[in-house]
């Protein structure tokens, strides 16, 4: 048999289901055909310390892998020992929380256009006029930065909208809804919701103001949020829902098998990201609601042009599907 | 005419017995850290068929000398029987200061290694007039300071980025060689310095009694400020050193620092009432938690359960540590 | 006045504590009036509870001089146990809440031993407590907090923290009821004077007789307890557990109960303080959310406001 | 004597002092001459010690002056040392974790390279220190925690006299010294005072005065009420409390003839060897011998903290075993330590709360302490005891330090406890409430008491103990029957045999 190829996913991070999700499908990939006989796996938690993970990524220097996935405490702590990876000839490819330094290839969304696609949506759904709020991520963040930013450059369009509120949510629900809690009260009569994460929490806390009907919603793509959009604790809300993907990890083991296999060169992937909205959301497929809120429901794609399809027992216990795993890069 | 007291003299204890029970707590660092070498060494072993090599002794150094930095730093305000939590803080601070300002070349990087040093000393000053002067509790204080300290970080550095020159790089943690072994040996020295300053002596006295220690004389005031002072340079220094590793800048990256540095100082043998412990048993306690990682990655445990092992690890050294110092000190004298 | 000046500095305190929740309130209707509105004070009252909740447990152990760095994951597996247990069901929302409650009981308890039995300290024992509850969690959840729950805290649960009576939110009644036991246990019983006197002097205390070793369990089981609590009632909040919901709840109490008056050395200060100091601090950060300035700007105000109110009110005696 | 020089080594000027709302010093005065030892006398809580804190430099006095050779002195632990001025405070200021060495040569270590501390030689310089004040049982290697009481207490000394300093501050220097250290005490004050140095002493035990002081200043209430060349002891009593008091020690009444109520058989602890024992109700049984030799294991052992490793404990002819003081307290057994602050009371706590700790499960209902029932047991003892305070609320921590012991006594007669080990209870104690004191004690023992005694002052022995046993290296040499005991006596048994060893 040929040698398989020893690729480790360092993730820095497991404490939300998003992580879960994506550590879950990167599981069943490895069970499925044909990372199953070309690929030997292994990953790794560092508990989103950045020294940790560095040093996690000096053993796989030390095992001596052919790849490493990266999914990133920080785009720039890494960079040192990525480049050490890179001298040594091995692979690095880093997605979704992605790195800075060009030793490592780039598997991601766009997030300026993300939080520009919200901006917009909420615009044009309140007809350019109206108080709308921002929820934003984690302070001191590239991809908190580039959404702000992706948002910003819509709202300067349009000085009929004001921005009546500015405030973080850390892309977690509690949180989110906690601090809309606290705040929404003494703020005038909301149109609009742009939101970066955590967006149920935000439409909770909403309710429980007793602000309903629910404004249009520009948000994550948490399942609580699609739940909304079908019609969710008496409440139907008009939104956009984008996700960042959790099978980001497999486009970026994929591109690792054939970069490795030479049947692809090494280059950057940016991958579209999969939305839905009100008019669109499918039960089943974009919305699961026999499932937590938190739940991540863009574990997979789907359409015509699909990146991936899986099922959601690979998002929720690793378990793998029945025949081959195909992953669509874009064509050279 | 004097009645002497030397009629009288009850037999002694033996000077090991004596050096042992001043330096309980080192003894037993060192006990720990010679543990987790050979845990490491056999889990290495095992794993990979051999002996770890150059590439893994320089990284686990490179690793730790972050750690080591900052624990030293704690250290100093713990043995005046406080607590600095704002050090993660720093580490970011000078982080994103480091990444933001030192450009290209190694001479720029160490002129503004010296200033950021200078904003660390700045940061510990606050933390030390706010406790000394202020009167203020330390763990609220500097969980006051913490944010703020956090906060100025993100302003220098909104978002991850700036760049480290590389020279600056290879001079303070060369990635081919445990190089920076030096620095950890460079800190020992100047501990063992400061330990036999005056300074070094008033710490000790503040942590053992700060009442007596005032009444003995000891400027409360100018050590502690020294000690706040000497905590915000070497958690600065942490913070160069974790940007020199990265190669840019993250104004979140140290938060960490602040938890591990309290964790290395305990396994250190430092005791948190303050008085007792050595700044040599808190690099032995970066390092001993430097080991835990590599340990916990080469033994390749279940990442989900990664945090239950690192807990039950953290447990098991402070218990074997205290099973072992127990037994040394209750040895018949 | 007189009587003012002759109370105990701790007493005192608690009279500064809540002058500052108050001071807060009007700071905060000052550069945004509509916040001291009916429902956006019952708002952040309500959310203060969740602090307040686990600030009691954190307090029990800081009077004797310990901390409680578990308190995060704790809440968290507290969240977890309700929701994993109770699979939403309103009927079996009675033995998911004891079971989380008791889960809180016996982690803490853990702690306390610990710390009493075996010497750790407490800074180590809860920390790696912390690590192990989290490590368990995820490791015996795979990460999913309930993926078979079609609902997730029962409705019971969740009116108990959206539901009112008599226009008072339950979530702070049930934070009342805590207040007043809270106060009367470390006031008018002989738990609360071996707490204090265990606090004040260790030595002492054994040699007056107390059981200084059961005592440290049961103050770190009840700090585990209302961890668990405060999870309980997250969840009825957010309708969901979600990971890493207690990870702001760790600095958050510790600052509370310091803020509130209590001496981080153990022995001295009080409940109805530290009640007053999750006020302040909720207050504070709804203050400085409703002031919609940049993440950073609201990072050093936290800051700079903690330490102006410790300055103004928390100043220790010259030894 | 030397004559008295017109201009005083240190003097006070009208000093006066608050503490919140404690006038501890008002307007007081006092000169000291070169080469003279002015005793300091007064209750506790007359202010002696603030005085000389303000004197040593560590405080700073709200009114009035202090002038050193007539010039004004300025204020702070630094000048006063640049004075010459050496303190010993009356709370031991040796730090518990730092060597014996490094405590004695704190501010004057030797250096080394560099400039720096030489940290090795440390033990060998002070070795050859001690052993120069004529101190060679203490080793300079051991940390501090580790030594004894009194050990600590000299090492206080020596550190202080090792300065030379031109003026010595001592305040109750002697209280945990027993006859022999205090003897050396005084030989080294004497060879300072006749090189010229000023010197203060403060002692509440009258024959120490008596035999050390050129000069007596009397301090009642904050003032001073009287400097004496000499003076008897009755004056001196009267104008310290402003009463007259009878004999100090009471009437010795003859031990009654009862079967033991508790027998020790072969216990042992660190430091003790195997030891019989037993004590009858009525009883006073005194336990004597110098600091160190293991009375501080018998009393702790006894009290279960930690209880003896070996070894039979009888009560009324039942065994019982005694492994916490738990164990202790259930089997009516107290215990008052010789260290209030750190091992008996919680100074900041109220005066309520120190005296009904161990019995709040007797005055409590499903854990609700009975307010009212408490409040009257408190009161009665307060009144029994004559604890003298504005309000049982009051922080134990601002009674004079009498009181304060009398609190500690109050907590252990409402256990209702029948055996009661008294561990030097008078340490510190000023002689009006020592007497108290002895007269509780010697009326505790006619009620049926039995009272284990240990005291480092061999008088208080002599009169007040039915029988002495004398402890040297953890075992009993010698057992004194009471009748015609005197101090002497209880001195040279403890000595004698030492003269076999040496
Ligand atoms: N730091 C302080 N804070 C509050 N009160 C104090 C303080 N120091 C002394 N006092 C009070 O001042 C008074 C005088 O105390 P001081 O210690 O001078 O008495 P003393 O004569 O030395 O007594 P003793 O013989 O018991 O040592 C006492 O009432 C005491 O309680
Ligand atoms: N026979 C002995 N051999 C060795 N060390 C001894 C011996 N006896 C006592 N010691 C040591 O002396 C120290 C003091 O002992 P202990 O406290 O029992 O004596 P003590 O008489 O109660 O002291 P003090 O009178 O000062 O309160 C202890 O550290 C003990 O180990
Ligand atoms: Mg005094
Ligand atoms: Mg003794």
């Amino acid at each position: 048999a040929p040698k398989k190829f020893k690729i480790a996913l360092s993730n820095s991070y497991i404490g939300n289901e998003w992580r879960i999700e994506m550590v879950n499908l990167f599981k069943a990939a490895l069970e499925m055909e044909p990372y199953k006989s070309q690929v030997e796996g292994s990953y790794f938690n560092s508990g989103n310390n950045v020294s940790q993970e560095s040093q996690q990524i000096s053993g796989m220097i030390a095992e001596r892998v052919d790849a490493i996935l990266v999914d990133a405490a920080s785009p720039t702590g890494l960079n040192g020992i990525i480049q050490q990876a890179h001298a040594r000839g091995i692979l690095v490819i880093s997605f979704d929380n992605v790195v800075t330094t060009p030793a490592a290839i780039k598997v991601n969304t766009d997030q300026f256009k993300f939080g520009e696609t919200l901006a917009t949506w909420v615009a044009k759904k309140i007809g350019g006029q109206g108080n709308v709020i921002m929820v934003t991520g984690v302070a001191g963040t590239t991809v908190n930065e580039q959404r702000n930013k992706g948002a910003e450059s819509v709202w300067q369009k349009h000085p009929g909208i004001k921005i009546v509120n500015r405030y973080a949510g850390d892309w977690d629900s509690a949180t989110a809804e906690k601090n809309t809690a606290a705040i929404l009260p003494s703020l005038p009569k909301i149109d609009g919701i742009w939101c970066q994460g955590g967006t149920d929490g935000v439409l909770k806390a909403f309710i429980a103001a007793k602000r309903t009907p629910l404004p249009p919603t520009a948000g994550e793509a948490e399942n609580g949020f699609r739940k909304f959009m079908l019609g969710y604790m008496g409440q139907k809300v008009d939104g956009l829902s984008i996700g960042q993907p959790p099978y980001l990890v497999l486009v970026a083991l994929e591109l690792a098998r054939r970069i490795l296999n030479k049947t692809y060169p090494r280059r950057d992937i940016t991958i579209p990201f999969p939305f839905v909205t009100d008019a669109t959301v499918k039960a089943g497929q974009t919305v699961f609601p026999q499932m937590t809120d938190s739940f991540f429901t863009d574990f997979t794609d789907s359409g015509p042009n699909a990146v991936v399809k899986v099922g959601v027992n690979a998002a929720l216990h690793g378990t793998p599907g029945p025949g081959t795993l195909t992953v669509h890069l874009p064509k050279v | 005419m004097q009645p002497d007291t030397t009629a009288d003299a009850l037999p002694r204890g033996n000077r090991l017995g004596h050096l042992i029970a001043q330096n309980i707590g080192l003894i037993l660092a060192g006990a720990i850290l010679l543990i987790a070498i050979v845990a490491f060494i056999l889990i290495y072993g095992i794993e990979q068929q051999r002996l770890p090599g150059n590439f893994e002794l320089t990284s686990t150094v490179n690793s730790a000398v972050p750690l080591a930095f900052a624990a030293v730093g704690q250290c100093f305000v713990v043995l005046t029987k406080g607590i600095d939590l704002s050090v993660g803080g720093v580490v970011d601070l000078a982080n994103a200061m480091a990444a933001v300002t030192m450009g290209k070349s190694l001479t720029s990087g160490l002129v503004w290694s010296v200033v950021i040093l200078m904003v660390g000393a700045a940061c510990g000053l606050v933390n030390g007039l706010l406790v000394a002067l202020g009167r203020l509790q330390p763990i609220v204080v500097t969980l006051g300071t913490l944010s703020i300290y956090q906060g100025l970080a993100i302003r220098v550095l909104p978002e991850p980025g700036g760049a480290i020159p590389p020279s600056f790089t290879n001079f303070l943690v060369n990635p081919n060689a445990p190089y920076a072994l030096i620095f950890i040996v460079l800190l020992a020295l100047a501990w063992s310095a400061f330990r036999r300053s005056r300074a070094g002596v008033d710490l000790y006295a503040i942590g053992n009694d700060e009442a007596a220690a005032r009444a003995l004389g000891v400027n409360i005031l100018r050590t502690k400020i020294i000690a706040y002072m000497l905590d915000g340079t070497l958690a600065a220094a942490a913070g160069l050193f974790l940007a020199a590793s990265a190669t840019a800048g993250d104004a979140t990256t140290g938060n960490s620092y602040t938890l591990s540095s309290i964790v290395a100082v305990v396994l250190g043998g430092v005791s948190l009432f303050g008085g007792r412990g050595s700044a040599i048993g808190a690099i032995a306690g970066a390092l001993i938690t430097t080991l835990i990682v590599n340990i916990l990655f080469f033994g390749h445990v279940n990442p989900l359960f990664q945090s239950f092992y690192e807990g039950v690890f953290l447990l098991i050294a402070v218990v074997v540590g205290g099973v072992i110092g127990g037994t040394i000190r209750r040895r018949p004298k | 006045m007189n009587k003012f000046k002759t109370m105990a500095p701790e007493s005192r305190r608690v009279l500064y504590a809540i002058a500052a929740a108050v001071a807060l309130f009007l700071l905060g209707q000052a550069v945004h009036p509509g916040f001291l509105g009916l429902a956006s004070v019952e708002s952040i009252l309500v959310i203060a509870s969740f602090v307040g909740l686990v600030a009691a447990g954190q307090c029990f152990v800081i009077l004797i001089g310990g901390i409680d760095l578990s308190v995060p994951w704790v809440l968290n597996a507290g969240a977890i146990v309700l929701t994993t247990t109770s699979l939403g069901l309103e009927s079996r929302a009675p033995i998911a809440i004891v079971a989380a409650l008791a889960m809180g009981i016996v982690v803490g308890a853990i702690n306390g031993a610990g710390v009493a039995i075996f010497g750790i300290p407490a800074v180590v024992m809860t920390l790696a407590m912390n690590g192990i509850i989290e490590g368990l969690v995820l490791g015996l959840t795979g990460g999913f907090t309930c993926s078979a729950c079609s609902s997730y805290a029962p409705p019971f649960v969740q009116a108990l923290a959206h539901d009112s009576l008599l226009g008072v939110p339950d979530a702070l009644l049930l934070w009342l009821v805590v207040i007043v036991l809270v106060t009367l246990a470390l006031n008018i019983t002989r738990f609360g004077r071996a707490t204090y006197a265990l606090g004040n002097n260790p030595r002492a205390a054994v040699l007056a007789g107390i059981d200084a070793r059961g005592m440290t369990i049961m103050l770190y089981a009840a700090s585990g307890f209302f961890a668990a609590l405060a999870g309980i009632l997250l969840v009825g909040f957010g309708g969901q557990a979600s990971l890493g919901m207690g990870d702001p709840y760790l600095f958050t109490s510790i600052a509370a109960v310091v803020i509130g008056g209590v001496n981080i050395l153990g022995g001295r200060g009080h409940y109805l303080g530290v009640a007053a100091g999750a006020v302040s601090l909720t207050v504070l950060v709804s203050v400085l959310l409703a002031l919609n300035m940049p993440d950073y700007v609201r990072s050093i105000a936290y800051g700079v406001v903690i330490l102006g109110l410790l300055l103004a009110y928390g100043r220790e005696r010259e030894t | 004597m030397l004559a008295t020089p017109a201009v005083a080594a240190i003097a006070a000027r009208s000093v006066s002092k608050s503490f919140g709302g404690v006038k501890a010093l008002i307007s007081a005065s006092i000169a000291i001459s070169p080469g003279s030892v002015h005793a300091l006398v007064g209750e506790n809580g007359a202010g002696k010690s603030t005085l000389i804190k303000i004197l040593g430099g560590r405080i700073t006095p709200d009114a009035g002056s202090v002038t050193i050779d007539g010039e004004p002195a300025h204020s702070g632990i630094a000048a006063s040392r640049r004075h010459g001025i050496g303190t010993v405070f009356q709370e031991l200021t040796l730090l518990p974790f730092m060597t014996v060495a490094e405590n004695l040569l704190l501010g004057r270590e030797p250096r080394g390279r560099f400039g720096l501390i030489d940290r090795a030689a440390m033990p060998d310089v002070a070795e050859r220190e001690l052993a120069a004040l004529g101190i060679t049982h203490i080793d300079p290697r051991a940390l501090t925690a580790d030594i004894a009481l009194a050990e600590r207490q000299i090492i206080e000394i020596a550190r202080v006299i090792l300065a030379k300093p031109r003026i010595l501050l001592l305040d109750e220097p002697t209280s945990a010294l027993v006859e022999r250290e205090v003897a050396w005490l005084f030989g080294q004050i004497r060879a300072l005072r006749d090189g010229g140095t000023g010197i203060v002493f403060t002692s509440h035990r009258w024959g120490e005065i008596a035999a050390i002081a050129d000069r007596i200043t009397i301090f009642r209430n904050g003032s001073d009420v009287g400097c004496f060349d000499s003076i008897d002891e009755d004056e001196a009593i009267t104008l310290m409390t402003g009463r007259q008091l009878e004999a100090l020690f009471p009437v010795r009444t003859p031990a009654p003839a009862k079967p033991p109520v508790l027998t020790l058989r072969g216990v042992r602890a660190e430091g003790i060897a195997p030891l019989d024992l037993a004590l009858s109700s009525g009883e006073i049984l005194g336990i004597g011998g110098l600091a160190g030799h293991g009375h501080r294991s018998l009393f702790f052992g006894l009290f279960g903290a930690p209880g003896f490793t070996q070894g039979e404990i009888k009560q009324d002819g039942r065994a019982i075993r005694i492994r916490s003081p738990r164990d202790a307290i259930r089997a009516g057994i107290a215990l008052v330590p010789e260290d209030r602050k750190s091992e008996g009371l919680f100074l900041p706590l109220k005066i309520r709360d120190n005296l009904t700790l161990p019995i709040l499960a007797r005055l409590s209902r499903f854990g609700a302490i009975r307010r009212g029932a408490e409040r009257s047991l408190v009161d009665d003892t307060i009144a029994q005891l004559a604890i003298r305070t504005p309000s049982p609320s009051q922080p134990v921590g601002v009674l004079s330090g009498g009181n304060q012991q009398k609190v500690l006594l109050g907590r252990w007669l409402l256990t209702k406890a029948r055996i009661l080990l008294l561990y030097d209870v008078t340490r510190g104690v000023d002689v009006a409430t020592k007497h108290e004191i002895y007269d509780l004690v010697a009326k505790l023992a006619r009620e049926g008491y039995a009272i284990l005694f240990y005291s480092s002052d061999a008088e208080e022995l002599a009169h007040l103990c039915h029988r002495v046993l004398v402890m040297r290296r953890g075992a009993f040499v010698a057992d004194l029957p009471g009748a015609d005991l005197t101090a002497e006596a209880i001195v040279s048994a403890a000595m004698r045999e030492s003269a076999h060893a040496a």
